[in-house]
């Protein structure tokens, strides 16, 4: 049971780095702002979810589990916020398309 | 392993700490601080130090780099002093390589084993009914430390208020200050205060009420008070402070006041300043803390907003509303 | 392995002074944020009477029990909790910043209209914060309590500086506050290496500690250096001195006076502490004369940069980056056993001194500067028939930085030069003769002028006479002091460690 | 070795990184943030310090642990300070029109 959760959490955190790896790599090629955060945020949101879907077989009661699916939502939100935050910002300045910052 | 991630972790802290120092973009520099405030927080993590962790990133990092933030536009328009010629970067880089060789060779020949005053801790923390240690410190131990600090952030709120620029009548600093972002809020930004407040106030209460007995505790609960009050703010979901309300005065001095007046009674009810009656130590340390939860989250919120702007009263022919 | 705690000491009246000489000032913040500004202004005085009056009843206890007066805070011992501690030294310098700061708020109140300091409910919270400050300077034996001290210190006196709200003087302000951060910066990573070393930051722990040590360890060396650059470039110590003329020029004349008298002897107590007390008595002796020699080059080269100076704020100004030079000449001075006490002396007398002379001084220049609307030194002849009571305090501020008798100035170099001669240190009485010499000069461009009739008859804006009797009485203050006997004092031997008190007995 | 020497190391790094941005900054701003470089730094090494001396069942030294929380927040009062005079020195020269004039003295 317990090696099972293992192999579980192993491949979930790996499938996770995959992402995380993915969205850093779209942050540094991509050409523009809108793509870059339209990659990153996409990116790194499944990544966490990977993450926390490992590591709840690993969390030693529920309400520790349910904590970290908190965490997930509540960092859901702010990425989310953040990113059209900043795509508005950038689209202010007019740098939505090409550019390097 | 675990010790290739702290040197992989220190290594990012050291790299955004070259890209700040060297940097040419005021807002970029700004950034990449917030940044190294971050890893920083995970180094605590790494030293098993959750409670200086929590502060790092609430205060370290977020409240001071928002601060920061507000200074990038002024930096820009600022008076550029000479750029250091080649001379005096190859005698700054020598000094500061001699301070770090110095600093290397303490650090390796530490004692061992190390002295440290956490048994002496360990040993005094019951009496106190705190489980926290390090709040045992903060608010036992070292009291006086923790009420001058608190005194501190108060004296910068008034020299801050003070730099306000003269206006007829009423006081000096009266009025409002400048809007935090010149920007209309967008409705995600509405949204996510909206969603954010009322997790913002139970971690809040949370860190400070756990913070008696695990990692948390007044400051750092006072820092998401404040960074609750600024996100309102940003949001236009609130209006900006007149800084001269007697409301807002009751709220930045009762953590300081309330503080004082506790360890002034000490004479009375135990023996000595900053001495907590026996048997009720708890209760009357929570009450203070409550106290100077306030006071820090609404005072680290001034401290962001700044001084009294140019009043829209104040220019001839602008109407208030 | 723990350390030995400290017997608690028994509660006293003067234990419990020792806390509210400290707390107490706080409750000037009340009427910023509440009262209006006559009332600051009363309660403030108040509070600095008070303190006065508390600072007086600690010293007359030190000297009457012939022992320091010690309180624990929130009964907790050493190296758990933290210890305030007054012995004669202290307990001196406690006397002479309520003093220096009640007259100060006496020369602030007595001022007309635009006399009075701007935003007069901002002015008095900052400096009962100044003096909460001192005071737990004064007497904190924590390292790190002392911190907290120095940075309540600079935040209430930035705020000083640049309380006239002009460009010129947020500059002098900025520059301040940025030498004052690096120079906490310093100060705690020193902290921080001899928390590593003795797991206490008691001053007395880790001098009982350092004492015992066969060798010093080289973090020791480093922490001490580390805290002293710190410490020097809070004080404006030279090589440090760059930041100090233009605030201490530029700020309000009851704030230059209190900041050049007192705000800056705050670090250089401490340093003198840092190597009298907790630096083993070895490591002291070697280090001395570097500091000495920074000594040195700022009685000289400041001494030079003030005679040069067009203003008479700004030439007061470098005159004090020079002064507090002698205090540097001490260090290997008192840590040469034998006269040690000698030297010691002759610095508590030279800062108390110093300080009355020089808050008279720039009250002086301020009710100058109001008289004539300028403060120009090509432009001061006349002066001394115009404003003859300021002229006087400012000349007798003077006779004392110059060494002339009767004066504290001259008591203090004599005994400096006494103990110098004493341990053949000849440098130091060459920089003291050329120091004194020096002054000399500066003070005369002014009051020989001064005294000469005027080209053409002067306007004069009339100026409060109660404030000319408040720079008198503090100039005629460090006159007094010229009447001590010179020889090292008991009062100061008071709790002081082992060798001296022997010496002096 | 474990990580308390190495974090302390590092620390040494950082308050050398800093120091460095004090001596050469070439504004206000760049030098507030040199200023906080140094002082993180500083802190590390410190924690470095409370991680050595963990003991009585905790993971480090609690009062260093409680110093780095004050230190924490008095330099952030600092850079606020600092912050405030960096604006109004900004606003106060573009009133002007002019860079800031430095004579000092003035009215008393």
């Amino acid at each position: 049971m317990s090696l099972a959760a293992d192999i579980f959490t192993v491949l979930c955190l790996l499938a996770g780095l995959v992402f995380f790896a993915a969205g850093s790599i779209g942050l540094i090629r991509l050409p523009d702002p809108l793509s870059r955060l339209h990659g990153l945020t996409k990116a790194d949101n499944v990544g966490l979810f990977f993450v926390v879907l490992g590591l709840l077989p690993q969390a030693g009661s529920v309400l520790a589990a349910v904590k970290m699916l908190l965490i997930w939502l509540l960092l859901q939100v702010a990425a989310g916020t953040v990113a059209q935050i900043l795509a508005e910002y950038a689209q202010a300045l007019g740098r939505s398309g090409g550019g390097r910052r | 392993m675990s010790l290739f991630f702290d040197a992989a972790l220190i290594l990012l802290a050291i790299v955004v700490a070259l890209k700040v120092v060297t940097g040419r973009d005021p807002l970029t520099d700004v950034i990449a601080f917030i940044a190294y405030g971050i890893v920083l927080t995970l180094v605590w993590v790494r030293l098993a130090a959750v409670d200086v962790a929590l502060t790092e990133v609430a205060v370290g990092s977020g409240a001071t780099g928002l601060v920061l933030l507000r200074a990038a536009g002024a930096a820009a328009t600022a008076k550029q002093e000479a750029r250091p010629g080649r001379v005096t970067k190859g005698l700054a880089a020598l000094v500061s390589l001699v301070v770090f060789l110095l600093l290397a060779a303490a650090v390796l020949a530490w004692p061992k084993p190390q002295p440290s005053l956490a048994l002496a801790v360990a040993e005094h923390l019951p009496a106190t009914g705190l489980g926290n240690p390090i709040t045992g410190v903060l608010i036992v131990f070292r009291a006086l430390d923790t009420l001058l600090e608190t005194v501190v952030l108060l004296l910068a709120l008034v020299g801050i208020w003070a730099l306000a620029p003269d206006r007829t009548g009423a006081r000096a600093w009266s009025g409002t200050p400048a809007p935090l972002s010149g920007m209309t809020p967008s409705g995600a930004q509405v949204l996510l205060a909206q969603l954010l407040l009322p997790v913002g106030l139970l971690v809040t209460v949370y860190q400070f009420w756990a913070g008696a007995n695990v990692p948390a505790g007044a400051f750092q609960g006072g820092a998401v008070l404040g960074a609750m009050w600024v996100l309102l703010l940003l949001a236009r979901l609130a209006p900006l402070p007149r800084l001269e309300q007697p409301g807002l005065a009751v709220l930045v001095l009762a953590g300081p006041f309330a503080f004082l007046a506790t360890g002034l009674a000490g004479w009375v009810w135990a023996g000595g300043f900053l001495d907590y009656p026996e048997g009720i130590e708890k209760p009357v340390i929570i009450v203070v803390e409550a106290a100077i939860v306030v006071s820090i989250g609404v005072t680290l919120g001034l401290l962001v907003l700044g001084p009294a702007g140019p009043q829209a009263a104040d220019r001839p022919g602008a109407d208030a509303s | 392995m723990s350390l030995p705690m400290i017997a608690a000491p028994p509660p006293t009246l003067a234990g419990a002074l020792l806390v509210l000489v400290v707390v107490l000032p706080l409750l000037g913040f009340l009427p910023f944020f509440f009262l209006g500004a006559r009332i600051a202004e009363r309660l403030a005085l108040g509070l600095l009477a008070l303190g006065l009056i508390g600072a007086l009843a600690i010293a007359a206890e030190v000297s009457g029990s012939g022992a320091a007066v010690a309180y624990f805070i929130g009964g907790w011992a050493p190296p758990l909790g933290v210890a305030l501690r007054a012995d004669g030294f202290s307990a001196l310098m406690l006397a002479m910043t309520a003093a220096a700061l009640l007259a100060t708020g006496l020369f602030a109140m007595t001022g007309i209209g635009a006399a009075r300091p701007r935003m007069p409910p901002v002015f008095w919270p900052l400096v009962l914060a100044a003096a909460c400050a001192l005071n737990l300077a004064f007497t904190a034996e924590d390292l790190f309590t002392l911190f907290v001290a120095l940075e309540l210190l600079t935040f209430a006196a930035v705020p000083l500086v640049c309380l006239d709200g002009r460009p010129a003087q947020y500059e002098a302000a900025l520059r301040y506050l940025l030498y004052a951060l690096f120079g906490s910066a310093l100060y705690l990573l020193g902290v921080v290496l001899i928390y590593g070393l003795y797991g206490t930051l008691d001053i007395l722990l880790i001098a009982g500690r350092v004492a015992v040590e066969a060798r010093s360890p080289p973090a020791l060396m480093l922490a001490l250096a580390l805290m002293s650059v710190g410490l020097m470039a809070k004080a404006a110590l030279f090589p440090f001195y760059l930041w100090l003329p233009p605030a201490h020029a530029g700020a309000p004349a009851a704030a230059s006076a209190m900041l050049s008298a007192v705000v800056i002897k705050a670090p250089l107590f401490l340093l003198l502490r840092l190597w009298l007390d907790l630096a083993p008595q070895t490591l002291a002796f070697a280090a001395g004369p570097l500091i000495a020699a920074c000594g040195a080059g700022a009685i000289l080269l400041c001494g030079l940069f003030a005679l040069g100076q067009k203003r008479l704020k700004l030439m007061i100004a470098y005159s004090t980056a020079a002064q507090i030079g002698y205090l540097c000449l001490v260090v290997p001075l008192a840590a040469g056993a034998a006269d040690g006490g000698l030297a010691l002396t002759a610095g508590a007398i030279h800062l108390v001194s110093h300080a009355f002379s020089k808050a008279a001084m720039f009250m002086a220049a301020g009710l100058i500067y109001e008289a004539l609307g300028h403060d120009r030194m090509d432009g001061l002849r006349g002066v001394g028939r115009a404003l003859p009571v300021s002229l006087f305090a400012f000349a007798l501020g003077g006779a004392s930085l110059m060494g002339l008798p009767p004066s504290g100035g001259f008591t203090a170099k004599v005994m400096l030069l006494t103990a110098a001669v004493g341990q053949q240190a000849w440098w130091i009485v060459a920089v003291v003769m050329a120091g004194g010499l020096l002054a000399a000069g500066y003070v005369l461009k002014v009051i020989v002028p001064a005294l000469q009739a005027p080209d053409r008859p002067l306007e004069i804006t009339p100026v409060s006479r109660g404030r000319e009797m408040v720079a008198l009485a503090l100039a005629l203050g460090a006159v007094a002091l010229g009447f001590l006997p010179l020889e090292p004092s008991p009062f100061l031997a008071i709790g002081r460690p082992g060798a001296w008190a022997e010496a002096v007995q | 070795m474990s990580a308390a020497p190495l974090i302390g190391l590092g620390g040494a790094a950082l308050v050398a990184i800093g120091l460095y941005g004090l001596i050469v900054g070439s504004d206000g701003l760049k030098r507030v943030l040199a200023f906080n470089i140094l002082g993180g730094g500083m802190f590390l090494v410190f924690g470095a310090v409370a991680r050595r001396g963990a003991d009585g069942g905790f993971g480090g030294d609690p009062v260093p642990h409680a110093l780095v929380i004050t230190g924490i927040v008095v330099a952030f009062s600092a850079t606020a300070l600092a912050v405030a005079l960096l604006n109004r020195l900004a606003a106060a020269s573009a009133e002007e029109g002019k860079a800031p004039s430095d004579t000092p003295g003035g009215p008393s």
